[in-house]
């Protein structure tokens, strides 16, 4: 059976795959879109974060003698920063912030030095590292362009991205690396991802959807649930909202503005390298991997800059219009060239994006 | 890691083949094992330099770092062992990231050097295609780790040609292939009907490299048809629909022109769709690489085995398992050097070969003109009549008036390394368990690929 | 309690603004900052509570002491958890934001929010316009809606110095009466010192305890409500009546300068 | 940030003062003995006629990409430092002037006509991607531009694949001047010559009545418009100019290495473009001297002088790095931390510094 000239199954095939790669675009869209939301700063070096975080969680799941080590200094040095720059419960006595640390510490520290659970430790390693990342981006690079023009904190983000890759060139080389963390043990006791799922005699072929896809999409959903609830429902992200807005009425009803625009680049961090896992697991972790990023900037704006719900929707459309461009025109259109279109035609139809504040600078 | 297999029971030395150089009768020495040329002239404390840059940190890194790996190594051997004629060799490396940009400018601050370069080695088709008018001008010879068809012959298989490439032409390399897979179809493969050939590669000057008129001509004439072509990005999640559109048009082959991840990623992609039996893999020689079977052992096809098990492609050179003196001498020295598994591919192997080719090569300049009369353009004289066997013979060069790259190839196998019992064997490195990627060779001779540059000699009109 | 001793500001290194000003608000004082627009009054609030860096400005002489501790320079957010908050002049609000989220803003700050619902509750009882509004994106939001709204905020942080400028900007007389009558109110219930700026000097007489008139930088009078009152140029200039209490004729505005008495 | 920062004690008696491009006499020497230096530069080469081997060789080729990127950087600085539009696009702009310089001088177009056509027919590209700031601008508008920086090349690479040779580098024919092969020294005046022409055309057009237009746009568009300033044409017309003078330098570029391919003018290349406007001083028309400079000679001389000596000692300093890896890390690392330098501490840019100095200079010993 075939729909508008391709076979019904792979139409449906792409439509599926669609959607499901959609979901680690949409995250990606929705670590650009925090920051932005919290800072007004579009994070060109989102990639970056992403390629370095990918290989974080690499060393972290690779059983190496050295991980748990590096994974508790940092967990040290990130909350060494959280205390003396981010208090966040506002009245906490001295004591009362000692002793969360030393208790947050010790956990953390206990995870990474005891457990024999990998994936665990490779998740908080992994966290606590790209935190840090982001809260040193945002410290070092971003905080003093406050009051500067637009296209140095454009220019600022692309660079950070070049020093970042030259930071992950350095450390890991730019070797290729697999990322089986779907995945069972086999008769040979190697990792082997989970089996796709096989739907049969479905429009005339065999539609398959990808396990690691479908558990990444589910892990995305989960995670723009939890932002949503998150921005809706909690002081901090309640203050994350209110500093986007007006970050000078913000401090002046005293929430901690420079704390907030931290905590936003800690979750971008700890986001991207959520996507460069789960994309890493279903291909592989490789050093083109900001290009991907690149492809998502048009999602970003289709979902309009600073609307949460606007990311996951934006990822998912570009994320089906690749794939279905795909199927009818071939790879170089839908690959290449869909994205981009669909971005100009964002900007001349409706700039501020399907669900993005009005507050768009227009001419 | 070391197995049974790779502990190469047969280490004996074959009867290595003998130089049969054009050059008038040269005496042979031994260095480090390997034939080469007697030197005339004794260089020593005289230093000279090889210039190579290329992609370090780009799409093409998974195959460019171990080539690297193996620059160093061999010239840490090499140079502990009388270098060139005594003369110690010296490396002047860079990055171009993938960047042409970066490569234009490398290469004019490469071609200003002082002394100008002898020979510039390079290992990326578009590099060598930027380059290709430049490097004549500037009378520097260029030997080529890559296979491309324009850069070396130009868009009308013209002069001038200054380049010399390592590996046959990846025109050459699908023509050969056609032709294997025409012959093998029924008989050695098994299959039913006639093989229908899809190009699935990468964008790019090298993906799309052997997907032309004269090969899709060529491939039909031998039986071979070819469907199209799908292009994908290295950074794409997913190749399912281009698997699938090349499918509906009726592929039961897929030839890639892609590297490591690439070529992982649709072979695990095969599997997904439940393709493996029906859709043969396959793909130019980077395809047989370490590299891509390593990362193809997150997905396992039915059978037990990776996904990247049973590539078939282009082997024009010798692997790392084959017994000879060449491979001895790597295998040595990558342990010696405590290289990675990772490292443990075709291109460990080239950039050794490469050191190995370029001491020979001046050695023999050297012998003509004379060590104050070295300069690029007899280097090139040199290349025109080179026959060499690199490593004792992992990589055979045989250049003549119209012949710059590498002509006799294999067709090979990607697969993985098994014990006595037949059962895959299982490493641990680092604590992770990995099969260790072999490549056999399918057919054990050598034979000369089809000239399928434009105007080339096999050509079908 | 607070206690502004001769501070000078300066905006930008170059603008001096201030000139040393001193003043004091004293527990439970409601105290009025009078005066003609440009003569420093938002300047002075804004030295206070620490928004001064936002505008690149700076107290480069004297001090503000909030119960024996210098605040001066310090960052805003650190301000308002000494217990000042400052309600910004214009109303502004966070206007994607509903209601009850602006509200609940101004009471993170205040114990970790713990006592929010608490805290929620007593501002509609002050205001319980806000609660039956309580889910409206405040974006729309009248004037006065709004200005109940940022004194609620600001009463979310239990301040013990609420600086209020000008609340009765824009508002119609009605609409001042009342906000002026729930200030008072605030003022004797939750024990909180009120420091007002305003230039509607006959609103503002009717609930401060003691006032002082700025002009170009400078204090130039101050006293008690009644004194002030009493003052023939406030009677003049700010009350709008002549000698004899009555309106006075546009026509003789124009020389007013001229005559006031604490020019120097 | 504007470029008429002036010492005091430099006044305008007159119409022609005021029009002076040079003011003082201290720039007119200054620039006078800067291009005499350049103009010589080749002569003192090994290559030169004259055997001297004062300045390498491989300088001669950095100054002529310093020259030819000035020129795109130029143009640049007219859109985004003038009329305060970001473009991320200029590189895709360039590669338009480039193909389009040799496909008509494959077609046996002289190089003297095909120049010019190829950077008119790259300034209509310019201007149609920058109809979006019809609707919007700032950020939104740099993303329409990047959106350039995608769709051009993949026009180049796929449906004009039979005029460009798709992915694959296509050759330049040689140009020539008076039946003689512009190469070697000739090539380096061409190149000087065409980047000087392009900077006076710059800077003379800022002082017309468009340049003031741009300005006054940059400071504040609303106003402008209520100044009877048609803000899109104007914009427009900045878009056009910009992307004349990078189809300029697009096509010197494909006459100088002779072989162009889409992958030469990627995102990469626009932002670097970028950044050397940002380091000279946007808004400045000097911006490019020093900013193209800076980054040019850090890249193709600096970087590679140090990477040896980082190779030997930097695994030595840190266990975990490879020295592989070291060559292909060391250049992003560099470049990214000297911009990020240069924005944190001076974001107004070199040209900014370089006035700074000039009037500190002529009022020593006071400060101000």
């Amino acid at each position: 059976m075939d729909i508008f000239g391709q076979p019904g199954f792979a139409v449906l095939q792409g439509l599926i795959t669609g959607v499901l790669t959609g979901g680690i675009y949409a995250l990606i869209a929705l670590g650009i879109v925090i920051i932005n939301k919290a800072s007004g700063v579009f994070n060109f070096a989102h990639g970056y974060m992403m390629l370095l975080g990918g290989l974080l969680f690499w060393t972290f799941f690779q059983n190496q003698q050295l991980a748990p080590i590096v994974a508790f200094a940092l967990s040290g040095a990130l909350l060494a920063i959280l205390s003396t720059g981010v208090r966040y419960p506002a009245t906490w006595t001295r004591g009362g912030r000692v002793a969360f640390i030393s208790v947050a510490w010790a956990a953390s520290g206990f995870i990474l030095l005891q457990t024999d659970n990998l994936l665990l430790r490779a998740i908080v390693g992994t966290a606590l590292g790209t935190a840090l990342l982001g809260l040193l981006i945002e410290r070092l690079t971003i905080r003093p362009l406050i009051s500067q023009p637009l296209f140095t904190t454009v220019m600022m983000t692309l660079v950070v991205g070049e020093v970042l890759l030259g930071v992950t060139q350095l450390t890991w080389g730019s070797v290729e690396r697999s990322l089986p963390i779907f995945a069972t043990t086999n008769a040979l006791g190697l990792p082997q991802a989970y089996p796709p799922i096989r739907i049969r005699d479905v429009l005339g072929g065999t539609v398959v959807i990808k396990t690691e896809l479908l558990i990444a999409f589910g892990i995305a959903v989960a995670a723009f649930t939890g932002f949503v609830l998150f921005f809706r429902y909690t002081r901090l992200g309640l203050s994350m909202r209110a500093t986007a807005e007006n970050a000078d009425l913000a401090q002046a009803v005293g929430l901690r503005v420079r704390a907030v625009l931290a905590v936003a680049w800690a979750i971008a961090g700890v986001l991207a390298a959520l996507a460069a896992t789960l994309h890493g697991s279903s291909t592989a972790l490789a050093i083109t991997l900001p290009g991907l990023a690149l492809r998502v900037f048009p999602a970003v704006l289709l979902g309009g800059l600073e609307s949460i719900g606007g990311a996951f929707v934006g990822g998912l459309v570009i994320g089906l219009a690749e794939k279905l461009g795909t199927v009818y025109f071939g790879s170089d259109v839908g690959e290449q060239l869909i994205p981009f279109v669909v971005l100009m035609i964002v900007l001349v139809v409706r700039p501020s994006g399907l669900f993005g504040e009005k507050r768009i600078e227009r001419v | 890691m070391r197995t049974r297999l790779l502990a190469f029971a047969l280490v004996f030395a074959l009867a290595l083949v003998s130089l049969s150089l054009g050059q008038p009768a040269p005496t042979a020495f031994a260095q480090g094992g390997m034939m080469r040329t007697e030197c005339k002239e004794d260089l020593t404390g005289k230093t000279i330099t090889l210039h190579t840059f290329g992609d370090l940190s780009g799409p093409f890194a998974p195959i460019t770092q171990p080539l690297a790996a193996g620059f160093a190594d061999a010239l840490k051997y090499y140079n502990a062992n009388g270098g060139i004629c005594g003369a110690a060799i010296t490396l002047q490396q860079d990055d171009t990231a993938g960047r042409q940009e970066q490569t234009q400018s490398l290469y004019q601050r490469y071609r200003a050097f002082d002394p100008k370069p002898l020979m510039l080695l390079l290992y990326s088709s578009a590099d060598a295609e930027l380059l290709r008018e430049q490097v004549a001008d500037d009378e520097i010879p260029v030997f080529l780790f890559a296979g491309s068809t324009i850069g070396l012959y130009g868009e009308q298989a013209d002069t001038p040609g200054w380049i010399f490439a390592g590996i046959p032409l990846y025109t050459d390399q699908f023509g050969a292939f056609c032709r294997w897979l025409g012959k093998a179809w029924t008989t050695d493969l098994g299959r039913e009907g006639s093989p229908k050939v899809g190009h699935l590669s990468w964008e790019g000057a090298f993906g799309r490299s052997s997907e032309t008129a004269e090969t899709t001509a060529y491939c039909a004439a031998q039986g071979v048809e070819v469907v199209g072509g799908e292009y994908f990005l290295p950074t794409a999640t997913d190749v399912t629909a281009q698997i699938n559109n090349l499918v509906s048009k009726g592929a039961n082959v897929l030839f890639t022109t892609s590297l490591a991840s690439g070529t992982a990623l649709i072979a695990k992609d095969l599997v997904t769709l439940g393709l493996e039996e029906e859709v043969l893999l396959s793909g130019v020689n980077w395809a047989l690489d370490s590299s891509v079977g390593l990362l193809g052992q997150a997905t396992f096809k039915p059978s037990g085995l990776p996904s990247t098990d049973n590539i078939y492609g282009i082997m024009p050179y010798i692997w790392w398992d084959e017994p000879t003196d060449g491979t001895k001498l790597v295998q040595e020295q990558f342990t010696a050097n405590q290289r990675p598994l990772t490292a443990r591919g075709i291109s460990y192997l080239a950039g050794f070969g490469a050191i190995d080719t370029y001491i020979e090569l001046i050695t023999q300049t050297v012998n003509r003109v004379g060590y104050d009369n070295l300069s690029g353009a007899e280097v090139k004289k040199t290349f025109e009549t080179f026959k060499y066997d690199a490593l004792g013979g992992v990589f055979k060069y045989n250049f003549a008036e119209n012949v710059r790259a590498q002509n006799s190839a294999r067709i090979g196998r990607l697969t993985y390394a098994r014990g006595a019992d037949g059962m895959p064997i299982v490493v641990e490195v680092g604590g992770n368990k990995l099969l260790v990627p072999v490549v056999l060779p399918v057919t054990t001779e050598f034979e000369t690929v089809p000239d399928l540059k434009p105007g080339g000699a096999d050509v079908v009109n | 309690m607070l206690q502004v001793q001769n501070i000078e500001v300066v905006y930008s290194n170059v603008i001096l603004v201030l000139r040393g000003i001193s003043f004091e608000v004293k527990p439970g004082q409601i105290v009025a900052l009078m005066g003609p627009n440009g003569a420093g009054k938002s300047t002075t609030l804004k030295a206070i509570s620490g928004l001064l860096r936002g505008d690149n400005g700076e107290v480069t002489r004297g001090q503000i002491v909030w119960e024996d501790h210098a605040i001066h320079n310090r960052d805003a957010d650190e301000v308002v958890r000494k217990g000042i908050v400052q309600v910004i002049e214009g109303r502004p609000l966070f206007r994607h934001l509903s209601v009850e989220e602006n509200l609940s803003l101004g009471g993170i700050v205040y114990e970790n929010g713990r006592h929010i619902r608490d805290d929620l509750e007593r501002v509609y009882t002050y205001f319980p316009r806000l609660r039956d509004l309580r889910k409206r994106t405040s974006g729309y939001l009248s004037g006065g809606e709004g200005q109940m709204l940022v004194i609620g905020r600001a009463l979310m942080a239990h301040p013990r110095l609420l600086m209020l400028d000008e609340p009765s900007l824009g508002l119609a007389p009605l609409l001042v009466a009342e906000i002026f009558e729930i200030v008072k109110e605030i003022n004797r219930k939750e024990a909180v010192s009120i420091l007002l700026v305003e230039q509607n000097a006959r609103a503002a007489l009717s609930i401060v305890h003691y006032g002082y008139v700025m002009e170009n930088g400078r204090i130039v009078l101050d006293g008690s409500v009644d004194q002030l009152a009493a003052n023939e140029d406030i009677k003049e200039f700010y009350l709008g009546l002549t000698q004899l209490g009555e309106r006075k004729s546009y026509r003789d505005v124009k020389h007013y300068k001229r005559r006031k008495r604490w020019l120097g | 940030m504007s470029a008429n920062i002036r010492p005091s004690g430099v006044f305008d008696t007159t119409y022609t003062q005021e029009m002076r491009i040079n003011r003082t006499r201290f720039d007119q020497i200054l620039s006078a003995g800067f291009l005499g230096v350049i103009l010589l530069l080749p002569l003192l080469s090994r290559s030169g006629p004259f055997g001297i081997d004062l300045v390498q060789p491989g300088f001669i080729g950095t100054v002529e990409r310093i020259a030819i990127l000035m020129i795109a950087v130029q143009g640049l600085n007219l859109l985004v430092g003038y009329t305060g539009q970001i473009t991320l696009g200029q590189a895709a702009f360039m590669a338009v002037g480039a193909y389009s310089t040799a496909i008509l001088m494959r077609g046996g177009v002289s190089f003297w006509v095909a120049l010019p056509l190829a950077s008119l027919f790259s300034g209509v590209v310019g201007l149609i991607f920058g109809l979006p700031s019809l609707r919007v601008k700032g950020f939104y508008l740099a993303m329409a531009t990047l959106a350039a920086q995608f769709i051009i090349p993949w026009l180049l690479r796929n449906p004009l694949a039979p005029l460009t040779n798709g992915s694959s580098p296509l050759p330049v024919p040689r140009a020539d001047l008076f039946g003689q092969e512009i190469s070697g020294l000739s090539l380096y005046y061409v190149l000087i010559i065409a980047c000087l022409l392009a900077m006076i055309v710059a800077r003379n057009l800022i002082r017309t009545r468009t340049g003031r237009a741009f300005v006054s746009i940059r400071d504040n568009d609303v106003a402008a418009e209520l100044l009877g300033i048609n803000v899109f044409a104007y914009k427009l017309r900045a878009f056009f100019v910009c992307a004349v003078f990078a189809g300029l330098a697009g096509g010197l570029l494909a006459i100088e290495a002779r072989s162009i391919s889409p992958d030469r003018f990627d995102l990469r290349t626009s932002i670097e473009l970028l950044a050397m406007l940002i380091i000279g001083g946007a808004g400045f028309s000097q911006a490019p001297i020093f900013g193209v400079s800076v980054l040019a000679i850090l890249r193709e001389t600096l970087i590679p002088g140090i990477t040896p000596t980082l190779q030997e000692w930097l695994p030595r300093l840190l266990p975990f790095v490879d020295s592989v890896n070291i060559n292909a890390a060391i250049a992003p690392l560099i470049f990214g931390v000297v911009i990020i330098a240069f924005l944190i501490i001076e974001p107004r840019g070199l040209a900014y510094r370089w006035e700074i100095f000039k009037i500190s200079w002529k009022l020593r010993p006071f400060s101000y």
